[in-house]
């Protein structure tokens, strides 16, 4: 009786187990990586704009403050797009007969709104809040980037649940004084770039905000420019009850014990106290973001 | 490894185990030590007759049954207690009791995988081809009802005159060489 | 036909009854090696299938094809299809789920728990108990996956990283049973396999044409027999045999979790674990039966599964039959010696409630007419009477599960939201429908498999005795 | 959007001192969490009434659009495209026949589900990508939006039982939620069901939605023309015939009367179906004052069920308030012929049939000492002798400290007796308090209607304009309206659908919904409210002011300022201010109606009662669906109503004994026949109501009332005649066939022997036996139980509080942050269901229909559950608010294998519904059965309107998602939000739930348990609190205080014994 099978077919036999189980693998971390990729995310990617509004331009090149556009975003869970009057408000002297601005006049004429794409898009079962973040101390950039760097718009980070928790987990990595909340080019404070901050006297329903004061220059020296928090300044910024009640009394800067530091982790766990963030526990519960 | 010339061995068939385990242990007596049986159902006496007497199977098994035990209990605590711990109906975070559960599974899952999985390699399936399959009266009756036993070439003592003398001695109803 | 008509002397005697016991044979004489790889290997190896066959696999197909219907329909619509609902929202799919699986039981029990106790006669009948246990826990698997709400979700029961950074949650028996289910399953496949490599060399020495040497080539691994591959086979097998008997208790042991741990009258309950277990081997012998009995007869298979496995089975069955029995006694006397307010309730809303025919009915088949007749011997060895009372007490214990599951739900704490429940026509197309999945399988098994252990069969004919030499000459083979 | 945007009247309530306005919102909350449709914020943008309207394209340009779109896409944007008005118009043109299932959203909607279905089968979710969605800013943004932070504007539901002040909570301009006016003297925030059910009312998506003229599209000018013709015409308003619902609007009222004097021979008739001879169309009102009543009698008069009362919400909070501590209980006794939540509640309760009230009331008179009023001779039985005597003791024993309340639906002279009792009593002026009627125009209804058919059929009526009425479905049946109504040469429909009588006027006008248009209105007490719009009519509609300003010399005048010209005369001082203060207050401070009026003297006649065993058929108005005007409201109709918990259907309400003396069962059918006309109706049981007759609700039966309200049940109005609107002997018998009615609660009567815990007798529910049994579910005392044993609620076997140390593990604390709890009280809770509604507005909840409640699919995060103690031939029943009881140690928690509900820090039960797959494994280990499973695509996801509707801040939870009470989670964390960001603590109150707010009961109680100073604290630590089920050591957040009821010991029964089980 002959042989079924030829020899090769040992070293074949064995092989393809070896190679079933590598393929299984493979196919694991493919899966893994995939579903974290700007396929999945769109992160980083250009979406096709009806008119291709350069941060950039408006944010470094003007020097545009964001709230100009993104008037909501301390009042509201809401950051809010700039209606096209907004817009009009330049456009109506420069750049009259640009073609790229068409769609604008567009709207302007015709009552439509511009349809823009959403570009940082949450799933609609998560519930994102601007106000609470921009008056805790989390900066624009933190999450959106350097938006001043960006002439298309895109977004910056997954915006995934993991990167969330990443922050709400350890908040302190990313906190930064309120004052600085608008700055683009915010960095870390380091032995060159240390920051100041001193708490006032903090007291029930005065927002934490005004009750901490940071500078980036030594206040020992030279009276200290204190960063003002524009939400507390403006009256009625926000016509809510409750909130803020009538303007809180704008606090005079005194140069009073200010404390030094050198380092991310020492300032945010001073802000961490200074403006009573809720334990990672609170934070990362379930109903924070999902209702 | 490059195919083998000549020789496999030769090859003894007979009719009945008893035959089988007799000249076997000759064999073993006789000093060979390359030699196997082969038959259609286990027979252990052969195997202890050729000096076969233990195997590593249970020791793989065992292997295999603490390492599911332990990465399964690990894995749970560390997700409960670490990577996200939550308040689960006022329960504690290291709900050890709960755990045992799937620990004991993976237990049982690992170790019956690596018993199988760990006999078959170390009988060194699979193994479609085999120079034995070559003697022609091998594959009508060794999984049927015939019971061989093969001295292989490799054993120093093999010799294929005497080899075979010696096999003749041993009755069997047939003695065949078998090709690599 | 009963052993009465057999008289000791005529030659249907001699090789029927074992004289020593005056039992029936585990295989009756005259059986040799050739003569069981021919009875076995041909109804695989034989090139025209029975059109008996192809009758079965056609009704086993339809019934999978309805299978099919509903579960797109399923998957379109979702579960609300199915009579689910408040306060039952646990209904034929979880009461199928944990049928199917304790009819797999069977399987392992015979091929692991008998193999530790050596019983012998278990031999020619492991091999399609084992499958049986395997098509079975496929049909169960189906339904947790099919009934949640969002089986395109079901994955997350798995703990993976994914980007949510969420993990499953430990401290829920249907994570447990994710892992006991899947172990099970493997394991099962394991063995099952391990076991048949040894007959598929058989099948491709035996086999003519050169697909199926190839294919059975394949499915041997080359397996040739050696007695140092035997000696390592045959330890792998009582180690996997040792490994599955803890397992087998453990799985249904994990599916009592599912009520034994959560709070509901009727659910909350230590007797539990060992009952499920009892009544998961009750009914899996039922099922083993139930296809034993044809099988035999319509491959002429008398002469190696003999009245002699019936009878034993008989026997088993009437065992876990009591240790069920005494589960439910105790649920009773638990609802009175508790003195508990939501026992004796539950118990009363069973027996006397809206729903109580469906206890009586279990009752009946499980208890009254089987643990009756099956003392007899007579009655033990009558082919029919078995089938037909397998049959009988496969649905009582599909009952036993709806008792279980939904008169423990339909009234529970609260009575303002107590409700109740009827089957839709979804509910009865997909049970029904893994039931004909089920047998399709099966038949599938029986053509392309050994659904015999030759090896095994083997190994218990007089010619596998050693002797000595003089003795040697001419013993029968 | 809105117009009202640039009005400066539009306010945001920031002097209010609640704290339910403080809202953060997600711009796409609305949308499905599963497969996300388009943007519901951006829509509301996109109103029809916006868009102008374009060139029609034709099919080329249609699949041109299409061409480049695939899979997904694809259907989307077929979607979106059918929705645009271009598209339709091209269809419409292309094949007309076939036009509406492709622009109808219902039909395309049961395709695009199977459609989204397979998406999500397709895709395995956690892998797909989102679809990208568009943002549509604003062109010019509105000064005071803060887009994600609600508006609030002040208004009133007018109703014909008195006007509810609401505050409307608005998310860019889109009204999603009613409630009550917190500041408001007269409901003081609560709310009722149909106040909460406006809401859908505005956004069904069934409203008429174009002018018609005999089917086809015209103008609204071209009908306002043809009018002003023909009246003109008329010279004096000759044949010019107005017929409308109560008018409640003073401005409408003044119209009218311009109207008179310019075309004095022009005819108004009101019709109200619900309320034609009433003391509601009558000259006088009566208000009572019940928290100086120690004892109340009802007449028939069901004042604590809901808003079909006049004056419900501020007497069932007066009620309310001395049920809340035992030290000041008041009595209720009730004599009523049907079964109502007021005699249901009652300390003692007299069932008796409707045409032995009046007679009841003359002998009550009689007893108290009225002058010139004698018993009628009636053979009374022994009991209702001693109840009558009792209560005849009683009531003298406290003269000037109670009230006689008449119902609604009986003879005039239970009105009067009742009157004239108080005023014997000396009630008038302490708990009683009589004005002229808030309805400024009264007149008697049913002889004006009888005119009306009269001048139809003499050929009188040239025009005829119906004003939100519906003659043709609810007119008095005897009068024949349909035929009549053919009789006259013009008939114009003004409506909110296009009805029963909007099918076969010449004309039909949509009319503008209360929350589109501006109006007026008094409440209970006389005190005007304006009705200020929250959005600009969605389809156009009309008000009826405009029509009748058509006659008017200057007919564009708007509501607006006609509704000013008229407060000119009410609102002191400068105008302007006075103006906006009333907006924003939402009333005109003192325009309350002086005490002027004496009650209509009793004239002596009481009707004498039909023979006892005459089958008597009484009609009263659906206490969901009203007179039929709520029929499309989804909610509504799916709301179990009070006592029977029977929905989507009306039914032939018997009582037991009847049951079986005509040899029926429920759900088989029966023919009622009332003077030979007949309608065929099934038969429900209620327990407790008077033997051999007929309880049958109004209002359904609907031919045209739209998608959700037509045919369901059966119309009753087709047996009521104009000279018997309240009740009438007739006959019932059995027919063939069943009708299976949804009840969403099981009662059986309890067989068992008292060897199983029963009572041996056949006569108790079993529900009833066991709930107030051993499981003491429901726990209560009689006053001087109380006094005895002021522990009762915690003592004894199966009672005893949740002991800590019980649990094997170490206990989670929650001492640090805030621990949320509420308290339920069972005194208080009337089962009037208003809680229920507002959970529906709130938490986006679906509507399942009548055949998905029937298997007990119902997803009412909160119900009502009620128990029938004692024998149901005369029970007590306790109504027991139901809802997520935030177990700390949850078994639903335990159980899931994902962790889609677990335990937050402040130890609420979270549910997070877009991780859970759907086992339900949480709902079968939940003790009390209080989680709802999406057991098929319930949520709407295609009806534009509807996405209008939806709470932004809530997510709408898809197919195969599990969910439940949250506590308004999103209320709690729009709150703390604030509180963080303005570094405080969160005042006590300042986080109410829904039910709470809407609860006119007061009866529900949330906050913070870790404040010892909250409410919720110091009625945790009430002697009388107790947890459900606490001996299951769930722990449950919500305690329930035990109520104490205060019988009169002459009539007190004896109570039920409760075996224990000797199992």
């Amino acid at each position: 009786m002959a042989q079924i099978f030829d020899r090769s077919s040992n070293g074949l036999a064995r092989m393809s187990l070896v190679l079933t189980g590598l393929i299984v693998i493979a196919l694991g971390v493919t899966l893994d990586q995939l579903q974290r990729s700007p396929w999945v995310t769109r992160q980083g990617q250009r979406a096709e704009q009806p008119v291709p509004f350069s941060h950039k331009h408006h944010v470094a090149g003007l020097g545009l403050q964001c709230q100009y556009c993104h008037t909501t975003v301390e009042d509201s869970s809401y950051a809010g797009i700039p209606p096209t009057r907004t817009c009009m408000n330049c456009h109506a002297q420069i750049w009259t007969d640009a073609q790229i601005l068409e769609p604008v006049r567009q709207s302007w004429a015709t009552g439509q709104s511009i349809p823009w794409i959403r570009v940082h898009d949450l799933p609609d079962f998560a519930y994102f809040n601007h106000e609470i973040h921009v008056n805790k101390g989390i900066g624009c950039a933190t999450c959106h980037g350097r938006v001043d760097e960006m002439p298309l718009m895109y977004a910056q980070n997954t915006l995934q649940m993991e990167w969330c928790l990443n922050c709400h987990r350890n908040p302190a990595k990313n906190l930064r004084p309120t004052s600085e909340i608008y700055n683009m080019a915010w960095e870390k404070p380091s032995e060159d770039r240390p920051v100041w901050c001193s708490v006032k006297q903090e007291q029930e329903g005065i927002p934490t905000a005004q009750s901490v004061d940071c500078t980036t220059t030594d206040p020992t020296q030279s009276g200290p420019q204190v960063a003002m928090f524009q939400a507390a300044a403006e009256p009625g910024a926000s016509s809510e009850p409750g909130v803020l009640g009538e303007a809180a009394p704008v606090p005079v800067p005194i140069p009073a014990s200010y404390q030094k530091f050198t380092s991310q982790d020492q300032l945010g766990h001073f802000l961490l106290k200074a403006y009573k963030i809720r334990n990672p526990r609170d934070l990362t519960s379930c109903e924070v973001c999902h209702r | 490894m490059p195919p083998r010339e000549g020789i496999y061995g030769l090859l003894a068939e007979f009719d009945t185990p008893s035959d089988l385990v007799r000249a076997a242990q000759k064999s073993y007596q006789d000093g060979w030590r390359r030699l196997d049986c082969y038959t259609p159902y286990p027979v252990e006496e052969a195997a202890e007759a050729i000096g076969f007497h233990r195997n590593k199977v249970p020791l793989i098994t065992l292997i295999g049954g603490l390492m599911g035990l332990t990465a399964m209990f690990l894995l749970e605590t560390w997700i409960s207690t670490l990577a996200y711990p939550i308040n689960a109906a006022g329960r504690p975070t290291y709900s050890w009791p709960a755990f045992v559960v799937p620990a004991y599974e993976w237990t049982i899952l690992w170790a019956g995988l690596s018993a199988c999985y760990g006999m078959f390699a170390l009988c060194g399936l699979p193994e479609p081809y085999h120079p034995l399959f070559n003697a022609p009266n091998f594959r009508t009756g060794a999984t049927d009802d015939k019971f061989f036993l093969c001295l292989e070439a490799l054993d120093p003592k093999f010799d294929l005159m005497e080899t075979r003398a010696f096999l003749e001695t041993l009755e069997p109803v047939s003695i065949v060489e078998v090709e690599y | 036909m009963a052993t009465s008509e057999l008289k000791p002397g005529n030659p249907e005697y001699e090789r029927r009854i074992d004289p020593a016991t005056g039992e029936f044979r585990v295989i009756e004489q005259g059986q040799t090696f050739k003569s069981v790889t021919a009875k076995i290997s041909d109804i695989v190896l034989t090139p025209h299938t029975p059109m008996g066959w192809f009758a079965f696999f056609a009704v086993g197909g339809a019934g999978a094809t309805m299978l099919m219907v509903a579960l797109v329909w399923l998957f379109l619509k979702g579960v609300g299809i199915w009579a689910i609902t408040q306060p039952v929202a646990w209904g034929f799919a979880i009461i199928n789920f944990v049928w199917w699986i304790g009819i797999g039981h069977a399987g392992t029990l015979i091929s692991a728990i008998l193999l530790l106790f050596k019983q012998g006669w278990r031999n020619a009948i492991n091999r399609f108990a084992e499958a049986m246990t395997i098509f079975a826990v496929i049909c169960a698997g189906l339904f947790p996956l099919i009934h949640v709400g969002r089986p395109w979700l079901g994955y997350w029961l798995f703990p993976l990283p994914f980007t949510m950074t969420v993990w499953p949650q430990f401290r829920s028996p249907l994570l447990w049973d994710v892992f006991a289910v899947s172990t099970y399953a493997t394991i099962s496949v394991v063995f099952w396999y391990m076991g048949m490599v040894p007959d598929f060399g058989t099948l491709r020495d035996r086999a003519k044409h050169p697909l199926v040497q190839w294919f059975y080539g394949l499915l041997s691994l080359g397996w040739r027999g050696s007695v140092r591959h035997w000696a390592r086979y045959e330890t792998a097998a009582l180690l996997l045999s040792g490994l599955a008997t803890p397992l087998v208790l453990s799985v249904h042991t994990v599916i009592s979790f599912d009520f034994a741990v959560a709070v509901l009258p009727g659910w909350h309950t230590t007797i539990y674990p060992p009952y499920f277990v009892a009544g998961a081997i009750y009914s899996g012998f039922a099922m083993v039966l139930s296809l034993a009995i044809p099988l035999r007869k319509f491959y002429h298979l008398e002469s190696l599964v003999t009245e002699r496995h019936i009878d034993n089975m008989g026997k088993l069955m009437l065992t876990t039959g009591f240790i069920v029995a005494y589960g439910y006694g105790m649920e009773a006397f638990m609802a009175w010696y508790s003195a508990d307010h939501w026992e004796a309730f539950t118990f009363w809303n069973r027996a006397f409630g809206p729903m109580g025919w469906s206890y009586w009915l279990l009752l009946t088949c499980n208890l009254f007419i089987p643990l009756t007749t099956l003392w007899s011997r007579k009655l033990r060895v009558n082919m029919t009477y078995m089938f037909i009372l397998s049959i009988i007490v496969n649905t009582g214990m599909w009952f036993e599960r709806f008792v279980i599951i939904v008169t423990s739900l339909y009234r529970d704490f609260l009575p303002s939201a107590w409700g109740t429940y009827r089957g839709t026509k979804w509910d009865y197309m997909t049970f029904f429908g893994t039931v004909g999945l089920f047998l399709a399988l099966f038949m599938l098994f029986v053509r392309f498999a050994p659904m015999i252990p030759m090896n095994e069969i083997k190994l218990m004919l007089p010619g596998a005795k050693i002797k000595p030499k003089e003795a040697a000459a001419g013993d029968g083979r | 959007m809105s117009s009202l945007m640039d009005k400066p009247e539009s306010t945001t309530s920031n002097t209010m001192g609640s704290g339910v306005d403080q809202f953060e919102n997600n711009p796409q909350a609305a949308v499905a969490a599963q497969d996300s449709g388009p943007d519901s914020r951006q829509n509301s943008r996109l109103e029809p009434v916006q868009e102008p309207m374009q060139e029609p394209m034709t099919l080329v340009q249609v699949r041109e659009k299409l061409k480049n779109a695939k899979g997904k896409r694809y259907w989307r944007s077929v979607d979106e495209l059918a929705d645009t008005p271009e598209f339709q118009a091209a269809v419409e043109r292309e094949f007309p026949a076939s036009a509406q299932e492709w622009v109808d959203p219902v039909s395309r909607r049961g395709f695009m589900k199977l459609m989204g279905a397979s998406m999500a089968l397709a895709g395995l979710a956690g892998c797909t990508k989102q679809p990208e969605e568009t943002i549509y800013p604003y062109v010019k943004a509105p000064e005071d939006l803060i887009l994600g932070r609600p508006n609030y504007f002040a208004s009133a539901h007018p109703f014909v039982t008195g006007a509810i002040p609401t505050l409307v909570k608005a998310d860019s301009y889109r009204p999603i939620k009613v409630d009550g006016n917190p500041e408001h003297t007269y409901n003081q925030g609560s709310s009722d069901v149909f106040t909460q059910g406006t809401l859908l009312d505005l956004y069904d998506p069934d409203r008429s939605q174009k002018v018609l003229y005999d089917g086809e599209n015209r103008e609204y000018q071209e009908f306002a023309q043809a009018l002003q013709d023909a009246v003109s015409a008329s010279k004096d308003g000759t044949g010019i015939y107005f017929l409308s619902a109560t008018i409640t609007s003073p401005t409408l009222a003044r119209q009218w009367s311009e109207v008179q004097k310019a075309y004095p021979r022009a005819k108004l008739v009101q019709y109200d179906p619900a309320a034609v001879g009433t003391a509601l169309t009558g000259a006088t009102w009566t208000q009572y004052a019940l928290s100086g009543a120690d004892v109340i009698v009802s007449l028939d008069a069901d004042f604590l069920s809901g808003a079909t009362y006049p004056g419900f919400h501020k007497l069932v909070r007066d009620y309310a308030e001395r049920r809340k501590t035992p030290d000041n209980l008041n009595r209720v006794y009730a004599v009523e012929s049907s079964t109502t939540t007021t005699g249901m509640k009652a300390e003692h309760r007299l069932g008796l049939r409707a045409s032995e009230i009046p007679a009841f009331a003359a002998a009550l008179a009689a007893a108290v000492g009225v002058a010139g009023v004698s018993a009628p001779s009636y053979a009374w039985t022994g009991e209702q002798q001693n109840f009558l005597a009792a209560l005849a003791k009683d009531l003298k024993a406290n003269a000037g400290k109670s009230a006689v309340i008449p119902g609604l639906y009986q003879d005039a002279s239970v009105t009067a007796l009742a009157a004239a009792i108080n005023q014997a009593l000396g009630n008038v002026g302490k708990t009683v308090l009589i004005t002229q009627s808030i309805n400024p125009l009264p007149s008697d209804q049913i002889a004006d209607m009888k005119a009306l058919a009269a001048d139809l059929n003499a050929g009188k009526v040239d025009w005829l304009v119906m004003l939100n009425s519906n003659p043709i479905y609810n007119a008095p049946a005897d009068l024949e309206f349909a035929t009549a109504f053919n009789k006259a040469k013009v008939t114009a429909h003004l409506g909110l659908h296009v009805d029963e009588t909007g099918q076969i006027s010449n004309w039909h006008i949509p009319a503008a919904h209360m929350l589109e248009s501006w109006s007026d209105a008094r409440s209970y007490d006389g005190t005007i409210s304006i009705v200020q719009p929250l959005i600009d009519p969605l389809y156009g509609g009309k008000s009826a002011h405009q029509i009748l300003q058509l006659l008017l010399n200057e007919p564009l005048l708007s509501p607006y300022d006609a509704v000013r010209e008229t407060q000119k005369a009410n609102i002191k001082g400068d105008f302007e201010t006075g103006w906006r203060k009333a907006l924003h207050d939402g009333w005109i401070a003192d325009t309350a109606l002086p005490a002027t009026a004496s009650a209509a003297a009793f004239n002596g006649k009481v009707p004498t009662p039909s023979s006892k065993d005459a089958i008597e058929i009484i009609f009263r108005p659906d206490p969901n669906i009203y007179d039929g005007r709520f029929s499309n409201v989804g909610w509504l109709q799916e709301l179990p109503k009070p006592v029977i918990s029977l929905c989507w259907d009306n039914a032939a309400i018997i009582s037991g004994a009847t049951l079986t003396k005509l040899g029926v069962e429920e759900e088989d059918i029966v023919e009622l026949t009332v003077n030979g006309r007949k309608v065929k109706a099934p038969v429900v049981v209620s327990p407790g109501h008077p033997d051999n007759s007929v309880t049958v609700y109004l209002g359904y039966g609907r031919s045209y009332a739209g998608r959700v309200g037509s045919g369901a049940g059966f119309n009753a109005y087709l047996i009521r005649a104009s000279d018997a609107p309240f009740y009438e002997t007739g006959s019932i018998r059995k027919v063939d066939g069943k009708w299976g009615v949804a009840i969403t609660k099981s009662h059986y009567q309890d067989h068992r022997s008292k060897l199983f815990g029963g009572q041996g007798n056949g006569n108790n529910s079993l529900e009833a036996d066991e709930a107030l049994g051993e499981r003491a579910i429901i726990r209560y005392a009689t006053l001087d139980q109380y006094k005895a044993d002021p522990g009762f609620a915690n003592e004894g076997f199966d009672r005893e509080k949740t002991n800590m140390s019980t649990s094997l593990f170490p206990n989670w604390t929650y001492t640090e942050a805030n621990a949320w709890g509420m308290s339920i009280d069972m005194a208080s809770c009337t089962g009037c269901n208003a809680c229920i509604v507002s959970c529906y507005a709130e938490n986006n909840i679906a509507v399942v229909g009548k055949q998905q409640v029937r298997i007990g699919r119902d997803m009412q995060w909160i119900r009502i559950d009620t128990y029938f103690e004692g024998d149901l031939a005369a029970p007590r029943a306790h109504f027991q608010p139901m809802t997520c009881q935030q177990c700390e140690n949850a078994p639903c928690e335990e159980v899931c294998p994902v962790g889609a509900t677990v335990h937050s820090p402040e130890g609420l039960n979270v549910m997070v519904y877009n991780r859970c797959v759907g086992t339900r494994y949480c709902s079968n280990n939940c003790p009390y059965k209080v989680r709802r499973f999406n057991f098929l695509l319930f949520s709407d996801y295609e009806t534009e309107s509807l996405k209008l509707m939806r709470n932004p801040d809530v997510t709408v939870r898809s197919r195969g998602v599990m969910e439940k009470c949250s506590y308004c989670i999103q209320r709690i964390q729009a709150v703390k939000i604030d509180a963080d960001k303005d570094n405080r603590a969160i005042k006590d109150g300042e986080i109410i739930t829904a039910c709470q707010q809407a609860c006119p009961t007061r009866a529900i109680t949330f906050g913070n348990l870790n404040d010892k100073n909250s409410k919720v604290a110091k009625l945790r630590a009430n002697e009388r609190s107790y947890q459900l089920l606490a001996d299951l050591n769930t722990r449950p957040r919500t305690t329930y205080v035990a109520a104490v009821i205060n019988p009169n010991s002459e009539l007190e029964e004896t109570p039920v014994e409760y075996a224990p089980v000797k199992g």
